[in-house]
Parts: C-alpha cells; sequence; structure tokens
C-alpha cells in the first residue's frame, strides 16, 4: 500500500518521472510495430524539437550576432547581412527562385574555401604521424621493440592496400587487384572491430533507461549494499 | 596539432597545390576528350534496380542526408539525390527527401526542383515531398523511423555524413523490406551501414559516385587526379618511414614534411645563415 | 594595414555615435531592406547567362576569402605586432565572416521551420489523411517555441523569468524531450542485436572477417574477457617483465583484452586512416570544383 | 512452389526480430537484479585515481562538476556514486556544480540519497552549487570570487553563508575538481582552474580516448571510464554498486549476442545441410 502510495505521480516529482516513463514506452512501441501512440509521440517530439531550437538556434544567434551589435553597439554595416540572408526566402518562389541561389553560392565558395584548412589540420597531421613508423630496429630509434616493428610494418602494408583499394580511374587486375582484395579484407577487420566496441556503449544506454524504470519508476532498489 | 594558416606547415600548400593541379589538368583533358576509365562500384549498379522495384510496387523512395551539416559532403549528396531524383521521374515514382539541416533542406528544394525539370516533368515536383524534419538528432530519427515504417517505403538511400541514428534508420528500412544504399564519408558508421543494407558506398566511393552515375568528363577527370594524389600520398609514407628507419623519427625530413610548425627549425636556420 | 585596425577599433566610421543611436540603427537597418530587396527587380532583368555570371562570381569570392586568408604568410612582423604574429591582413575578417555564416544558418532555420510548419498546417487545413497528428505537432510547436523563445529573452534579462515560465519550460525540456531523447537513443541497442543477428553470417570471407572480429572485440573489452583469459585459462596478466623471452612475451599478449585493444589500435587505425586519405583527397577535389564551378552540381 | 512447414533450423533463421528484442531486455533486467560478481582487473588509470583521493585529509574540500544526464546515466552514475562514497569514507567536503538543469536535478537528488545514507549533512559537509551556463566564464569567475560567482546554492541559501565553504574565497582553496561528464568538459576545467588544484576525470567510454595525453602529461591525475572504470573502482572500495551492476548486464548482453550469432550460424549451416540432404 505504502508502495503504491509512493509510486503514484502525487507530486511534481513524481509526475515529471511519469511523463519521462511514458515517452519511453510509447518509444519503445515502436520495436513492436508502428502504432497510433507512437505516432503521436513522434508528432509531439518533432513539434517540441523543431519549437525548441528557435530560442538558442533562432533568437539567440540573430540577438547575439546582429541586434546587438547594431542597435547596442552600434556597428550599422552588419544591417545589410539579414535583408541578404532573406534572399534564401525566394526559394519558395517560382520566378525569383534563381535569387535564393546567390546565398546558397555563397556557402558553397565559403565551405569550400575552409575545406582547404580542414584538410590541412585533419590529415596532414595524420600523414606524418604515419612517417614516424620505423620499419626496423636499428640505432637511428633506439628506443624501438621487435613488437613495434612488426605493428610498424603492419600499420604501413594494411595503410597502402587500403589505400590501393580505393583507387578508381584504371582497372585493377593482377598483384593490384591482389593488393586491393587484401585492402578489403583488412577494412573489413577494422569495421568489425568498430562494430564491437560500439556494442558496449550502446548496451549502456539501454541499461541507464532500464534502471531508470526499474529504479525511478517502478521504485526496485538495483546495486548498492 | 592544429593548422591555422598554411603557413604552420607549408607542405600543406605543397600537397593541396600538388592536388589541385592533379586534378585541374585531369579535367581539362577529359574536356579535351580524352578517353578516361572508372572501375565499377557494385553498389551503384543497384540503384536502378532499387527503383525499378519502388516503380513496380508504387511505394515510395525515400533520400535521407541526414543530419549532414552543409558542406562539401552535404552537396556532393544532393548531387546524387538528384540523380537518383531524375531517374524516378522517368516512372513518376514518388519520393521523400528528409534533411536533418536546415540549409540542406533549402538547397535540396532547388536541387530537385531542377531534377525534374531536367527529366521534363516538373510537373511532379511538389515542395511538400522534401522535408525538413528537426535538427535535433533523435527527434529526427524518430521522424525518419516513423516514415518509413507508415509508408512502407520500398528503397532508401541515405548519402552523407551520419551519426549513431544511422543504425535507426537502416533497421527501420530493413524491416518493411527496402532496398537499402547507403553511401558516407563516416567510418564509425560504415560497420551498421554493411550490417543492415543490401549495398555501402564506402570513403571515397562517395565521392566518385557522381562520376559513376554521370560519367561527365569533368568527374572523370577529377577522379584521376585523385587517384595522382593518393599515389603521392603513398610515395609519401613509404619514403618517410624509410627515412625515419634510417634517420630516426625526430629527423629534420620528417618535421618538414606536414608536422605543424615542423618548418620553424628550417626557416631560422635559413633565416639566420642569410642574416648574417 | 596596423593602422587601419586601429582606426576600426576607434569606431570612427563603423560605429554609430553613441546618442541617437537605437534611432539612426533603424533607420539604417529599413534602408539596408529597401536597398537590397529594391535589387531584387533589377537582377530579375538579368538573362540566364548573367544570372549565372553572379552565382559563380558570388562562389568564387567566398571561397576566395577564406582560401586567402589560409594561404597566405602570416609573420607580417613589420605590419603586425610581434605579440600577436599569428594572422594576416584577412585574419581579422574571419570572426566576422563566420557571424555572417551564423546568421544566415538561424534565417535558414527559420525556412526549415517554416516549411514543416507549412507543410502540417496544409494537412490540418485540407483534412489530408492523418491530419490529427499534424495538429499535435502545430500544438507542441507553437508552446514550445513560445516558451523556448521567452526562456532565450529571460537568459539575455529582456524578459523576467516567471515561476510559470520555469515550470513549464522545465517540463517540457528537461522531463519531455530530454526524456524522448535517450528513449530514442537506447533504441539502438535492440537494432545493433538483430542487425549483428541478422548480418554476421559465415556467407563470404568478407562476412567472416567482420563477424570473428565484431565477436573477439565484443568478448575482449568488457569483463568477461578478462575473467576468461586471467582466470579460467590462467594466461599472465599485465605487461612482460624486462628482457622475457619471446614465448613469455607472446604469453603476455594474447589474453582477450590484450588482442581486443590491438586490434583495435592496430589493424582498425590503419585501415580507418587510409579511409581518411581517401575522404579528404575526395573532398579536396570537390571544393575545388565548387569553387571554381566546374560541376553542374546542384546550383 | 508448395507451402512447406518450416523446419526448427528455418524458424530459426526467420526468427521474428521481436522476439530478439524482447530476449535481450529481458536479459538486462535480469543481470541487473542478479547477484552475480565477476572480478576485474584494475587499469592504472582508476588505481591512480584511487591513490589520489586515498591521500584527501578529514575536511579537504573538493569540487565535483557533474554534466551528465539521462542518456548516459549508466556510464555517470555509478562514477558519481563511487566517487561520492569515497569521498564520504575519507571525510572531505565536497561541492557539486553542473553546467545546465537536467544534470543539476538528477545529481542533487543522487547526492542527496547517498549522502543520507551515511548520515552526511547538507550546507555542513557538502552542497550543491546548481547550475552555471557558460562554463569558462563560471570558472574564471570562481578563480577570482567564488561566492560572488555563484551566489546561491541549489537550496536558494546564500553561498557565503554555506558552513561546508565557510571562509572560502575562491577555487584555489579547493583541493581537488572531480569531473564526471559525457561532453568534452574535462579541457575547459584544464585551462582555466588553479595550477594548485588536481583534476581527476570520469569521461563516459566514448569520449576515454581522447583523454589518454592529458593523463600522461599529468593534467589529469586519474580517470574512470565508464561503468567498467567504475566498477573497478568499486573494486577498490570492496562495494559492490551501479558500476558492477551495470558491468555484468553489459557483459552479458555481449555474451547473449554473440550465443545467437553462434546459434544463427549453426543453424544456417544445418539448414544448408538438410537441404542438400533432400536433394
Amino acid at each position: 500500500m505504502d508502495w503504491l502510495l509512493e509510486f503514484l505521480p502525487r507530486n511534481l516529482d513524481r509526475l515529471s518521472v511519469w511523463i519521462g516513463v511514458l515517452c519511453t514506452l510509447a518509444i519503445y512501441s515502436l520495436l513492436y510495430r508502428e502504432n497510433p501512440v507512437y505516432r503521436f509521440f513522434e508528432h509531439m517530439y518533432i513539434g517540441l524539437a523543431a519549437g525548441y531550437s528557435l530560442g538558442p538556434l533562432g533568437v539567440d544567434i540573430l540577438y547575439r550576432y546582429w541586434i546587438e551589435p547594431i542597435w547596442i553597439q552600434g556597428y550599422w554595416a552588419w544591417a545589410f547581412v539579414v535583408p541578404y540572408g532573406m534572399y534564401l526566402y525566394f526559394i519558395f518562389s517560382e520566378r525569383y527562385g534563381w535569387i535564393s541561389r546567390i546565398v546558397i553560392g555563397t556557402l558553397i565558395g565559403a565551405s569550400a574555401g575552409l575545406f582547404f584548412q580542414e584538410f590541412s589540420s585533419r590529415y596532414l597531421p595524420q600523414l606524418n604521424s604515419t612517417l614516424q613508423k620505423p620499419l626496423w630496429v636499428s640505432d637511428a630509434n633506439p628506443d624501438m621493440t621487435y613488437g613495434m616493428m612488426i605493428n610498424n610494418i603492419l600499420f604501413v602494408v594494411i595503410l597502402l592496400s587500403v589505400l590501393t583499394y580505393f583507387t578508381f580511374s584504371y582497372e585493377q587486375r593482377g598483384p593490384v587487384k591482389r593488393v586491393a582484395i587484401w585492402g578489403r579484407w583488412f577494412l573489413m577487420i577494422g569495421l568489425g572491430a568498430i562494430f564491437g566496441n560500439t556494442v558496449m556503449a550502446r548496451m549502456a544506454l539501454l541499461i541507464g533507461r532500464i534502471y531508470y524504470l526499474l529504479n525511478d519508476w517502478l521504485m526496485i532498489r538495483v546495486g548498492g549494499g | 596539432m592544429s593548422y591555422q594558416h598554411a603557413q604552420d606547415n607549408w607542405f600543406a600548400a605543397i600537397v593541396i597545390g600538388f592536388i589541385a593541379l592533379a586534378v585541374l589538368v585531369n579535367i581539362i583533358r577529359a574536356r579535351m576528350g580524352a578517353q578516361l576509365y572508372i572501375r565499377r562500384i557494385p553498389g551503384l549498379d543497384a540503384i536502378d534496380e532499387a527503383i525499378g522495384r519502388s516503380t513496380e510496387l508504387g511505394r515510395p523512395v525515400t533520400m535521407i542526408p541526414g543530419m549532414t551539416a552543409f558542406g562539401v559532403v552535404a552537396v556532393q549528396a544532393l548531387t546524387i539525390f538528384k540523380y537518383i531524383t531524375k531517374q524516378i521521374a522517368r516512372f513518376a515514382t514518388p519520393m521523400r527527401l528528409l534533411s536533418g539541416d536546415p540549409t540542406v533542406f533549402a538547397v535540396a528544394q532547388e536541387a530537385i526542383y531542377d531534377a525534374y525539370n531536367e527529366a521534363g516533368r516538373p510537373d511532379l515536383y511538389d515542395a511538400d515531398n522534401i522535408r525538413f524534419l528537426s535538427d535535433r538528432q533523435f527527434a529526427f530519427a524518430s521522424g525518419v523511423a516513423g516514415l518509413i515504417q507508415r509508408e512502407r517505403v520500398a528503397a532508401s538511400f541515405m548519402f552523407g555524413e551520419f551519426f549513431a541514428e544511422s543504425l535507426i534508420f537502416a533497421e527501420t528500412g530493413n524491416m518493411v523490406g527496402a532496398i537499402q544504399i547507403a553511401g558516407t564519408v563516416s567510418f564509425t558508421q560504415v560497420p551498421f551501414f554493411v550490417a543492415a543494407c543490401d549495398y555501402t558506398i564506402i570513403g571515397e566511393e562517395f565521392y566518385a559516385t557522381s562520376a559513376y552515375l554521370s560519367r561527365e568528363p569533368v568527374l572523370l577527370g577529377s577522379l584521376v587526379g585523385q587517384d595522382i594524389a593518393k599515389l603521392l600520398f603513398a610515395l609519401t609514407t613509404l619514403g618517410g618511414v624509410v627515412a625515419a628507419t634510417i634517420a630516426g623519427t625526430d629527423a629534420p625530413i620528417i618535421k618538414l614534411l606536414g608536422q605543424p610548425g615542423g618548418w620553424d627549425a628550417f626557416w631560422s636556420s635559413v633565416l639566420k645563415g642569410g642574416g648574417q | 594595414m596596423h593602422m587601419l585596425t586601429n582606426l576600426m577599433a576607434q569606431q570612427t566610421i563603423w560605429q554609430l555615435p553613441e546618442g541617437s543611436r537605437v534611432l539612426l540603427a533603424t533607420l539604417i537597418v529599413l534602408g539596408a531592406f529597401v536597398l537590397i530587396l529594391g535589387l531584387v527587380p533589377v537582377l530579375q532583368t538579368l538573362p540566364p547567362r548573367g544570372r549565372r555570371a553572379i552565382i559563380v562570381t558570388v562562389t568564387f569570392l567566398a571561397g576566395l576569402f577564406f582560401a586567402a586568408e589560409f594561404f597566405l604568410p602570416v609573420d607580417w612582423t613589420a605590419i603586425f605586432p610581434k605579440d600577436d604574429p599569428k594572422r594576416n591582413f584577412l585574419t581579422p575578417a574571419i570572426q566576422p565572416a563566420q557571424n555572417v555564416l551564423q546568421i544566415i544558418g538561424a534565417l535558414a532555420l527559420g525556412l526549415g521551420t517554416f516549411g514543416l510548419v507549412r507543410l502540417h498546417l496544409r494537412n490540418a487545413v485540407q483534412r489530408r489523411a492523418q491530419w490529427g497528428y499534424s495538429i499535435v505537432l502545430l500544438v507542441s510547436f507553437v508552446v514550445m517555441a513560445t516558451l523556448s523563445i521567452l526562456n532565450t529573452l529571460a537568459e539575455k534579462e529582456i524578459v523576467e523569468r516567471g515561476p510559470v515560465l520555469k515550470r513549464a519550460f522545465s517540463i517540457l525540456f528537461d522531463y519531455t524531450l530530454v526524456q524522448l531523447d535517450a528513449a530514442m537513443f537506447s533504441l539502438i541497442a535492440f537494432y545493433i542485436f538483430s542487425a549483428a543477428y541478422r548480418a554476421f553470417r559465415i556467407r563470404s570471407i568478407e562476412a567472416s572477417i567482420l563477424m570473428f572480429t565484431a565477436m573477439l572485440v565484443m568478448i575482449g573489452v568488457v569483463p568477461l574477457g578478462a575473467f576468461i583469459s586471467y582466470t579460467l585459462l590462467g594466461l599472465p596478466e599485465g605487461a612482460s617483465p624486462e628482457g622475457a623471452n619471446f614465448l613469455t612475451q607472446l604469453e603476455h599478449s594474447i589474453g582477450l583484452p590484450k588482442i581486443a585493444d590491438w586490434v583495435l589500435t592496430q589493424l582498425n587505425a590503419p585501415a580507418q586512416r587510409a579511409i581518411e586519405f581517401g575522404v579528404g583527397i575526395g573532398g579536396l577535389a570537390m571544393a575545388i570544383r565548387l569553387w571554381l564551378s566546374l560541376e553542374r552540381g546542384v546550383t | 512452389m508448395q507451402a512447406r512447414t518450416q523446419t526448427l533450423w528455418q524458424r530459426i533463421l526467420g526468427i521474428d526480430r521481436r522476439w530478439l528484442y524482447l530476449i535481450l531486455f529481458v536479459n538486462i533486467v535480469t543481470f541487473l537484479v542478479a547477484p552475480i560478481r565477476m572480478p576485474a582487473s584494475v587499469s592504472p588509470p582508476v588505481q591512480k585515481f584511487h591513490d589520489e583521493i586515498e591521500k584527501l585529509q578529514p575536511g579537504d574540500l573538493v569540487m565535483i562538476s557533474s554534466n551528465w544526464s539521462a542518456s548516459t546515466l549508466a556510464e555517470n552514475q555509478p562514477q558519481l556514486e563511487a566517487v561520492i562514497t569515497h569521498l564520504m569514507r575519507k571525510q572531505a567536503r565536497f561541492t557539486i556544480i553542473s553546467i545546465e538543469a537536467q544534470s543539476r536535478d538528477i545529481s542533487y537528488r543522487l547526492a542527496e540519497r547517498v549522502t543520507k545514507e551515511k548520515g552526511y549533512q547538507y550546507g555542513e559537509q557538502w552542497a550543491h552549487f546548481g547550475f552555471v551556463p557558460n562554463l569558462t566564464v563560471a570558472i574564471k569567475g570562481m578563480v577570482t570570487d567564488l561566492p560572488g560567482t555563484i551566489k546561491q546554492d541549489v537550496r536558494g541559501t546564500e553561498v557565503s553563508k554555506l558552513p561546508v565553504v565557510q571562509g572560502v574565497k575562491s577555487l584555489s582553496d579547493y583541493k581537488m575538481i572531480i569531473d564526471v561528464t559525457p561532453s568534452g568538459t574535462v579541457p575547459i576545467w584544464i585551462s582555466y582552474s588553479p595550477k594548485n588544484v588536481s583534476i581527476l576525470y570520469c569521461p563516459t567510454s566514448v569520449m576515454a580516448a581522447e583523454a589518454y595525453t592529458y593523463l600522461d602529461s599529468g593534467q589529469i591525475k586519474g580517470m574512470i571510464t565508464g561503468a567498467k572504470g567504475a566498477q573497478e573502482y568499486e573494486q577498490l572500495l570492496t562495494v559492490v554498486g551501479l558500476g558492477t551492476r551495470f558491468m555484468n548486464a553489459i557483459s552479458f548482453s555481449h555474451v547473449l549476442i554473440i550465443v545467437f550469432i553462434l546459434l544463427g550460424n549453426f543453424a544456417m549451416f544445418m539448414n544448408r545441410l538438410q537441404q542438400r540432404r533432400e536433394g
């Protein structure tokens, strides 16, 4: 009886747990099949998410980067940015639709231009760290062990064979084809490893939810003691 | 470990310059009529099969760029979707494009409109079929999962950058028996697509897709340039590890080849030598 | 150049005077709207070729700005003070340029939201199939948008954060939206199981490799792997002692956790790196083609 | 093609995925509740974490930054519980701070429960500072003027009137910062907190890989990785807590998946064999 009284949504704290549980179960019902309850929560979810974004991603950005600089700090040149960006809204017009492409062109140009830096800072350090893998134990690299040597040789072999698989402009045949096939097999090892490694993180998510159902909602004490 | 400017290591400028040159020269070659080859990419041949099945069943095709933020990857994904749309326009197969990024959504409107126009069926274009669901990762995923199940889509194309939600799309698609073709640059999501989709386009194959589908000279030429670039990377790797084996990992040459700040010692020695 | 930045710092030409700032700013904004939107009919008179030329030019210039900022040398110590050497003359403009992109992004969000609302309004008004759910979406959108915007304004101390706003926002955000996120995220655990069951079959060499590595890592990363290797099989735990012979070293490195770790770091890493290189090169080639408008992509 | 009754193997191969989902669910519930313990081998970062807290004297002040919420509960909650248990054992005083309302509520509720069990007094021995919207600004503020930055605790008491932080002017009066988080907050703590305060880190398993450089350089003094790390920690404390339970459930869900993969392959093999025999 005490348990039941505690269990029921008798105050706001309890009610919030019940809401959370309801949301969880509604989403889980999709596992059985798509159904009206799921559909209700799905539409509510998207509505809430769309509404929420307008605060931090819409109003906040416009206020911080547009309204504040112009009206409070007085940097008048920013005035032109929003009307220019508004060209994007011509997308819905058949006649003026092309005007939105000016803004889209700006965005495409910018992302292309930014890619040079991204390319350099993302891939070149990786290339450089590949170079720091000596293939033989020698005086030049006194700290190296035979274990590291084997690993380094493997590293370079795998890297080059996978890279060979990802070439397109000629017909892969003979030894190249064999290397490429090996490359694909090495790739599968990598993919399998990632799969196996991700399972743990995903199971942890589910366990978190089940713990919430057991502990917070049904008030079954798990763990401790 | 990051580059703010090319000056952090001029090797960056050299590599980018070389790749740009290789790509541009081969694009010019292709435009002047050189016959260029592209190897088979198995998953892409299945696109027509998937479209055919959708048409047969009269159920829609979904195209999902996922949460891909607007940028180079998104433009490539939309280029692929544009090609697919041109194909389905011929059979008037229904389509849905579901995006989780508002800018990608906006550009997709234009791209799909163009696709129907170029296929000669502007009447089939319906702005309501290109949808922005949410920029919140799992709200978007719930919307996609719901739609795939409700409309029992017959074919699902997922191209772009994906995160944890990839498996939600792929498994719900699998549940309704859709033919699924996925292509992504996100290495960590590839295993889930491989497990749940019929065909998976991996890594750079994603960028080769439009060349493969359209056989446009510009794209084929670019692909040749990309292969030359990979050869450069392979040779640098080989040369570098040999140098490291002989001269040690601290050798100046290793620093010059892409280590951030690796040219500082070089410059200061040059400047000192010049100044004195 | 340094003088120019100084000049900008003193805000003589870019900044409005303090006194009548609000009125002036409002007028300038209105003027900007009239000017920019007034350009539309003018642009409309252009022939298709002219339109394309504008788009190509804008694309090129936008790309040129970021590219030039990246490539131009930065150590112009003669021009810039020594304490801040890592910039060229374009660097100070990077942050404003990023802000412009942010603003356009916010406007795009408005566009996306408009598209979503329009679709569901149409569903509701035309009583299309399942229109009731569209009402659900619209109602939750309107309520949450109001609360979220008020909440944002409250953070800026423009409106007051009353107890009702606080409570209502907390119920809808913390106890509903976040819970839905967690629930949807955890669905993946079920899907990863069914996908593994279906896909991991010894059908081909590739599928078999995928399956065996996945299983190996799965066991290796949980305590069960350590339990099997060290408690059941009695393999030695920890690093091998210094100067041990090959067999001892081998013995110390074939425990399941060690093998799983080795597969992840030594076999997975180079494969991943090769893919990354390909993706980087492919992306770079694409960026160049887009920048120079060499392909009839999406614009 | 005539319809034939399915063989057992075919039925296993074509099993409705909903059964799989149910089995996984039941499996996890069972092993969450079941009192099975599996010994873990304690990894060096966890051992270092433990040793660092062992060095604390009674009454030393510790700041816990708790930024997780519902999604990463299974990884972060065991960590926080184990850490608080250990701090209470060492009679250290601690204060908790979050960066959003969600994680404030969840960590406050948890700390209240755990402290009540051991008779730790709110306000005297521990307190919760609520949440700060911008961590960087908050840390910088706390370094110069802690009571002025936080102003009120979660119960609305002025910080300057809380006995637990009586006389504390700045973050540098603390001995230690423990960051329990699923996101990239630890670089901010490393960058802005006073140099005399040591930092300990409790990330999720996904985030841990990036932290090893900080561990090498000594910028963080120890690390508990996800539920697995929490289990190892509980073993050091000789308690059976959530980490052990969760890790059990994770381990056996892995076993379940592997068993089913093997079963699927066996069924496929048997099915082929049968078909071949039938010609």
